[in-house]
């Protein structure tokens, strides 16, 4: 199969999975018990007022056609009105995403970058004391969950020492810019810092594991020998043809562990205080804001989705020996 | 002046429950420039470890214990890593391994590959000056030149072979040591490939290492052979002495296990027995155990090297009984009635594995 | 206005709202008297040899999980064990908020429901928490309305309504001990406490602060008055929950009201002690007509944040304006006919029939908005106007979703406040916004911290704790649209099996007050001191159920006995 | 055919002898290997902590039977504790008395952290175990089968790996209620997945060695191919997953507890973690955040490690090599 075809039944495959991903969310979402306008009756909403609402929103509606209705909407990239907040959900969502994205999109790459590297010596110095210690130290930090990392990292670092800010993303009342620059400056990174350490600390493990074990079987290469035998520099080796080689499984597996670290970064946000999709989730949920649950739920889904397809391709396109199934 | 003296080699490597294995026990030899040296010998003789000590490519529980390796007058076994990688390895002492097809890292062009030692030995040398000569080996070695930019697997066996020679020829190196460089190929291949090695070491006027077990390949290559029998060298000579006259039984064996070049009536005889237990040999000769004329001297004391013609040694008590030696051992009764007396005869036999 | 910094427990009980009963001070009448009607005493000689029928039926706890509410998911387990011990079977439905509204609030499905009534200020007249078990009131019955029990006594209905239309402030607080005395009686809940606030700031940034009761740290006067100290301008404001809205119109959460109403102004103000007090206005109103026509004089020389002028014609249109277009507050205008213009300066309202507290629940609750801004909306409720132009003393800069909401102080106003700008900051939850206070990311928090946070807090010596009582309680609601649960024995059996003081000092940590009634004591007025009060004692659980034909099992199963009959109300 | 193969269940006793010979030889790779006996010292302490934290007894029929007595809590672990002026121990620093403090409601840590083994222990094997179950049996089956039986099939594994665990299990949990159940479940929906695929290419590369083909030649079934030949060679492999399943479970379970949604009544060490973090105690009660995290981290890291060395028994490969 040449690989244009293979490509196409891939996205032909993607889309069948998301269409049952999306049906999925559906039916999960009607079934919640519970409706969103029940909190405001604490508050004092009359009856009348709720009943008008719940119309208003279309719950009242058969589910065939609230089922047209949000397939409707989606396709046209709209999520509704967010109940609690009465304005469109993707004004309010895409902020979120956009946290989400760089908590978890640098503690990704800080993640494999030391996971790569530290993959790749482990599986270099073979045999060593540094493998080992180096393998008990990943295992431990993999065997740590995400909230118990922050909170050792908080109690350190914010509790004891008062190097970090408590919580949130940004200083009170700081005007930090507008657009990019409201992620890129001093105080943002600062925020930054010990939340994305946690996914780092939490994330390294699968990296470093992979590129080690790859490395053994690589390192056992001919191709290595040769390149030693040319007398080329160690480093040059170790980075440019032991690791290289060993990286396309690590690679590919990046892929999933972001759609999984997407998935778990509510922990991070619950822990640090950080205004992210996954906590928007949760939120959601729990007041029962079902189309912002839903729109934080599916722009959560569909990456992970996408990011499956994107290592699928990936492997094809990193590794010119493969041949597509 | 001679281009490489081996002296005295002893390379040993360690096993997990602390066992020595004397892989190179007291190795010599030299290699003039442009010379064709055969290292001959059974699996696991310890031709393979000879070789790799000279640019010092031992695995990480093997080392030189003894002995020096000089070229032209540098000790190799002194030098520092980088030394050894700047001054030695590939630009003076290239290799060509065993299956090519392996040999090159599979993510990159082999044109790349070739640039890439000739731009890091050879500082100053443009990416461009360098594939431009990739090209040109290409071209010696009668591979279309624009196949540079194709990856390893899209290379067929004899081709990946050629690409190999050309990558070990890249730096015009003075030796070049070609390990068991054809047995990976089909039979029809490995006479070309063979001829190209031979023809391509001469135009470059670089010396060569050739390890192989197969007689008959050195036969045809080599300007002289040396046999290498449990770590040691048991006799070396002129490739026509040892071809047609040789004085180790052992030569003598392996002689016989190969299509005579000369004669096709012989049927092939095989040594019985395996190659030697090289964790603490002991005292006696090493090939005593499936040697058909060890006497009782030869299980208790260990021969020395004895100089019977000019640059012709052979490490045997009864190397003097030249003739009776020969006829003997071209007779299929001596190697089979051969009743073997030592208890590691019991050990299954080893499969043919490239070592 | 008084200004306190008293801190914790040992304001504990002083509190009190000696000025609650001015609250319509000027439409006391007559002192009437009558004396409230004695608990009638029903109990009946039971045979507790009497044959065993079948057991009472699994009871329903609908609880909330550990996650909305730690403190009362605590209780509410304790209880269970009570309950268990006593004799019931229990089904432990732990739920997570919105569930547990919807569960019991709408569909009704529930025996036994955990949920609290919160106090605004505007809820210390007694109207909203007595009337809300007052079934002839339409906004009561039904899904979602507030009379959860489904308790319909036609002699509290009664009273109830009566409390509503008297104007007779001695006659009104007679009426309003004798309702708690009935739902004393008849424990259509059980009343268990009054969850006090205990918020905290940094001293060393901020004083002057004006906690007050029910709101705290919240209070609409302490954002006016909270003096920075040395060069700081701006207030950092925490408070664990995003506000959804500043729209008026649809300002449906205490949170986003507490906002609103520092951007729009009202004609009156409830102070710090709970009496309204002349704002836009120029001074008290004018009851004419026997109370139907009240006549409001307004300040002059106001202006909106856009610099136009707020005129009489701004006022009168808004109330219009808001009684038909809010949704949640709408009906507060109900009593009011029409409201006219009757001078540059005056504004004039006519009711359909005097209402006891038009001050405090009309004219100090409705906003004044710019019509000239809001004429030409098409749908005010959705209106995306991001201006929120008002005439208030903060007005609006920027709001950042879940990050900031900044207002800087109009300096125009006639009562400016004494910083130039207030930084709302929401957090996920308390302890966040405690671990920024501890930090000094923020000067001031909004809600009460965890107990263990409040005894960190009372020793950090940048933090200074400030205890607040509060009209809001916590109960314990009974479905009496189930059968099992109209037998009022039952419940009173019940309200002994509930911990009160368990509840108060271990899981509030001493922050509440133990409560009979849905008047909080602190609300000295209309709280009945002398109701019949349910402390925690099995025995008398036991009791209660064996008067009333109840016997238990071998397993000390509940069961009900052939001389059962269920009496749904005492007296 | 003159001969006919036995029926599959004749060889089932052997099978399972040869079975347990095998699991038995394969603790051998133990011996030396530090990293995984630690694995197995600590998972032995967790199990033994786990069955005598507290009295084990069964209601059968009325009838109550104590299976263990033994109670390692030194203290029921529901009680509050009072000083001797009856105020509540809130909070209280570790002592004689409470080695490991007190909380918020003055209980004692040591006995909550002790008897917290179990939620961990049953969630962790239990949702592991069906995991893999379900795992093996799809890949099995989709790679055995083939065609559209395994378009089907993996299709619905791509579905499974689109749910992010925790938001999913978060709006399950909303849906159905809290409970231990739905956790347990919520885990194995999306555990599953990763040995469907990874089985999957193993049987992929069993099907067609010569035991399987010859099996086919002589007839025998589907399912005994399946079950009796090529299961037996995947099998080691399932048991790695197995292992490293616990401890993605046990995560898992924790981090849904942390966010207060873990099983309720019952006492889990991320539960715990919640309470601390839920009443803003882990700035000063370290001893009440640090033991039940410590544990969680310990029984993950247990078969973690024994995963590891059994992962060398799987994949002989990475042994290290000389």
């Amino acid at each position: 199969m040449g690989l244009r075809a293979y490509v196409l039944r891939r996205i032909g495959q993607l889309l069948l999975t998301y269409f049952v991903f999306l049906t999925i969310l559906f039916v999960l979402f009607r079934m919640m018990p519970g409706d969103p306008t029940s909190v405001f009756i604490l508050e004092g909403l009359p009856a009348e007022a709720r009943e008008e609402r719940i119309e208003e929103l279309g719950f009242n509606d058969p589910l065939y056609i609230q089922y047209f209705d949000y397939m409707r909407q989606l396709m046209t990239g709209e999520f509704g009105d967010s109940i609690i907040y009465r304005e469109p959900v993707v004004n309010i969502i895409w902020d979120k995403v956009a946290n989400t994205l760089f908590l978890m999109g640098s503690s990704l790459i800080l993640a494999y970058t030391i996971g790569i590297l530290g993959g790749a010596l482990m599986g270099w110095y073979r045999g060593t004391r540094f493998e080992k210690i180096g393998i008990v130290g990943v295992l431990t930090a993999r065997s740590s969950p995400e909230f118990w990392i922050g909170i050792i990292l908080l109690s350190v670092f914010v509790f004891w020492l008062g190097w970090f800010p408590a919580a949130g993303m940004r200083t009170v009342g700081l005007d930090s810019g507008e657009g990019i620059w409201r992620f890129l400056n001093r105080d943002f990174l600062w925020h930054l810092f010990l939340p994305m350490l946690t996914g780092a600390i939490f994330f390294t493990a699968t990296p470093a594991l992979l590129m080690r074990n790859t490395m053994l079987d690589v390192l056992d290469e001919d191709y290595i020998e040769v390149k030693e035998a040319e007398g080329l520099p160690e480093r040059r080796i170790l980075y440019r043809h032991a690791a290289r080689n060993s990286i396309l499984p690590v690679v590919t597996v990046l892929a999933i562990v972001t759609g999984a670290a997407m998935g778990g970064s509510v922990i991070i946000e619950t822990v640090f205080n950080w205004d992210g999709m996954g906590r928007a989730i949760v939120d959601a949920v729990n007041r029962r804001d079902l189309p912002l649950a839903m729109a934080a739920f599916f722009i959560m889904g569909s990456l992970v989705i996408f990011m499956n397809f994107v290592a699928d391709i990936a492997y094809v396109y990193l590794d010119p020996r493969v041949e597509y199934e | 002046m001679t281009l490489l003296e081996v002296e005295n080699l002893r390379t040993y490597y360690t096993e997990d429950d602390g066992g020595l294995v004397r892989a190179a026990d007291d190795v010599s030899f030299s290699i003039e420039p442009g010379e064709t040296l055969g290292l001959v010998g059974e699996s696991g003789s310890g031709k393979t470890t000879i070789a790799k000590s000279i640019i010092r490519l031992l695995a990480d529980n093997a080392e030189i214990v003894d002995g020096s390796i000089t070229h032209r007058g540098t000790e190799i076994t002194d030098l520092s890593k980088k030394a050894l990688n700047r001054e030695i390895r590939w630009s003076e002492i290239s290799m060509i391994p065993q299956n090519a097809m392996n040999a090159f890292d599979p993510v990159y062009t082999v044109g790349e590959q070739i640039v890439e030692v000739i731009t890091v030995h050879e500082r100053g040398t443009s990416t461009a000056e360098a594939m431009e000569r990739a090209r040109q080996l290409f071209e010696d070695l009668g591979i279309d030149p624009d196949r540079v930019d194709d990856y390893p697997h899209q290379f067929s066996g004899g081709m990946a072979q050629r690409a190999m020679i050309a990558l070990a020829l890249a730096l015009n190196p003075s030796l070049i040591l070609a390990d068991e460089p054809t047995t990976a190929l089909d039979v029809v291949i490995q006479d070309r490939i063979l001829e190209t090695i031979k023809r391509m070491q001469e135009e470059y006027d670089s010396a060569m290492i050739l390890i192989t077990h197969d007689m008959s390949v050195v036969a045809e290559t080599c300007d002289r052979i040396a046999v290498v029998y449990g770590g040691r060298i048991v006799e070396i000579g002129d490739a026509e002495t040892i071809i047609d006259d040789p004085r180790h039984p052992y030569t003598l064996g392996l002689r016989n296990a190969f299509p005579d070049i000369t004669a096709d009536d012989q049927a092939l005889i095989s040594i019985p027995g395996t190659p030697p237990d090289l964790v603490d040999p002991g005292e006696g000769c090493r090939f005593a155990p499936r040697c058909p004329f060890a006497d009782e001297e030869c299980w208790e004391v260990t021969p020395h090297p004895v100089e019977y013609e000019p640059g012709h040694l052979v490490e045997c008590h009864r190397a003097d009984e030249k003739a009776f030696l020969q006829a003997e051992a071209e007779k299929r009764e001596t190697w089979l009635g051969q009743e073997v007396g030592d208890p590691t005869a019991d050990r299954a036999p080893v499969e043919e594995v490239d070592d | 206005m008084r200004k306190h910094t008293e801190s914790r427990r040992d304001f504990l009980r002083k509190g009190g709202i000696a000025g609650v009963a001015g609250l319509s001070v000027s439409l006391a009448g007559c002192p009437g008297a009558d004396e409230g009607a004695a608990p009638a005493d029903d109990s009946t000689d039971i045979d507790t040899d009497a044959e065993l029928t079948e057991p009472v039926p699994e009871l329903d706890f609908v609880m909330p999980t550990e996650g909305s509410n730690a403190e009362r998911h605590e209780l509410s387990l304790l209880a269970a064990s009570s309950f268990e011990e006593v004799g019931f079977e229990i089904n432990r439905r732990q739920l997570d908020f919105e569930t547990q509204v919807s569960v019991a609030l709408v569909e009704h499905d529930f025996d036994i429901n955990v949920i609290g009534w919160g106090g605004t200020p505007e809820r210390i007249d007694p109207q909203t928490f007595i009337s809300d078990l007052h079934e002839g009131l339409e906004s009561n019955v039904g899904p979602g309305g507030r009379n959860s029990p489904g308790y319909d006594n036609p002699e509290y209905n009664e009273i109830a309504a009566e409390q509503f239309l008297t104007v007779d402030q001695d006659r009104r607080q007679e009426l309003v001990y004798e309702a708690q005395e009935i739902l004393a009686r008849d424990q259509p809940r059980t009343y268990i406490a009054n969850e006090d606030d205990m918020h905290a700031y940094r001293p060393g940034n901020f004083q002057d602060i004006v906690p007050t009761m029910g709101e705290g740290l919240n209070s609409f006067w302490n954002m006016i008055e909270a003096t920075p100290v040395g060069d700081r301008d701006t207030l950092r404001f925490g408070y664990p929950t995003e506000i959804t809205s500043l729209n008026p119109m649809q300002d449906m959460a205490t949170p986003d009201r507490q906002w609103v109403r520092v951007i729009y102004d009202r004609l009156y103000r409830v102070t710090d002690e709970g009496v309204p007090q002349p704002w836009a206005a120029a001074d008290d109103p004018t009851f004419e007509d026997d109370g139907e026509t009240v006549v409001v004089p307004i300040r002059e020389g106001m202006t909106f944040h856009d610099g136009e002028p707020v005129t009489a014609e701004d006022i009168a249109w808004s109330f219009e304006y808001f009684g038909e277009h809010s949704v949640t507050y709408g009906g507060r205008m109900d009593p009011v006919e029409e409201v006219t213009v009757t001078g540059d300066h005056e504004v004039t309202f006519h009711l359909e029939q005097a209402f006891a507290p038009f001050v405090a629940n009309v004219l100090a609750q409705i906003y004044i908005f710019p019509q000239h801004v809001w004429e030409d909306i098409d749908d005010p409720v959705d209106q995306d106007d991001e201006d929120y132009i008002g005439s208030g003393p903060y007005q609006f800069d920027e709001w950042r979703l879940e990050e900031e909401l900044r207002l800087d102080a109009f300096e125009d106003h006639f009562q400016a406040p004494n910083v130039d700008r207030i930084i709302r900051v929401p957090g996920a939850d308390v302890s966040t916004l405690v671990r920024m206070l501890e930090e000094d990311e923020i000067d001031m928090v909004g809600a009460t911290p965890s107990v263990s946070a409040q005894d960190r807090l009372e020793e950090d010596p940048d933090v200074e704790n400030v205890f607040a009582p509060t009209i809001a309680f916590f109960k314990f609601a009974y479905n009496m649209r189930n059968e099992v649960m109209q037998d009022v024995h039952l419940r009173r059996a019940l309200s002994y099996c509930v911990d009160k003081h368990a509840y108060v000092e271990d899981m509030m940590g001493g922050v509440g007050t133990v409560t009979h009634s849905p008047i909080a004591e602190v609300n000295e007025f209309w709280h009945n001191p002398d109701v019949e009060q349910f402390t925690f004692d099995l025995q008398a659980a036991r009791d209660e159920l064996a008067g009333a034909g109840y016997g238990w099992d071998d397993d000390g199963r509940l069961h009900y006995t052939e001389d059962h009959e269920p009496q749904m109300f005492l007296g | 055919m003159a001969t006919r193969t036995r029926p599959g269940w004749r060889d089932l006793p052997e099978k399972l002898s040869s079975g347990s010979r095998w699991i038995a030889g394969k603790f051998r790779v133990f011996e030396g290997d530090r990293i995984g006996q630690t694995g197995l010292v600590l998972l032995f302490g967790i199990i033994l902590i786990g069955i005598f934290g507290r009295p084990i007894t069964l209601d059968l029929f009325g009838m109550s039977q104590t299976l263990q007595p033994f109670s390692l809590a030194p203290y029921d672990p529901s009680v509050s504790h009072r000083g001797p002026d009856g105020r509540l121990l809130r909070l209280e620093g570790p002592s004689w008395a409470h080695p490991l403090g007190t909380n918020h409601l003055g209980r004692d840590v040591l006995s909550r952290v002790i008897v917290g083994a179990r939620v961990s222990l049953i969630v962790g094997t239990i949702a592991a175990f069906m995991a893999v179950f379900i795992g093996t049996n799809i890949g099995l089956t989709a790679a055995y089968f083939g065609g559209w039986v395994d378009d089907v099939l993996m299709r619905i594994t791509d579905i499974a790996y689109g749910l992010p665990f925790l938001p999913f299990a978060i709006v399950l949990l909303a849906i159905m209620g809290q409970s231990i159940y739905w956790i347990i479940f919520a885990i194995v929906i999306i555990l599953w997945r990763s040995t469907a695929r990874v089985i999957r290419s193993q049987v992929l590369s069993h099907k067609n060695r010569p035991y399987v083909e010859s099996a086919e030649a002589i007839g025998a079934s589907n399912l005994r191919i399946m079950y009796i030949h090529i299961l037996p060679n995947v099998l080691p492999l399932a048991f790695l997953y197995a292992a490293f399943a616990v401890g993605y479970a046990v995560i898992a379970e924790a981090s849904l507890s942390f966010l207060g949604f873990g099983p309720p009544e019952m006492i889990s060490w991320g539960g715990m973690i919640f309470t601390a973090f839920n009443q803003d105690a882990i700035r000063q009660a370290w001893w009440w955040v640090f033991p039940p995290g410590l544990m969680i981290m310990f029984f993950v890291m247990s078969v973690f490690f024994i995963g590891r060395t059994l992962e060398m028994v799987v994949n002989p490969e990475l042994r290290h090599r000389e």
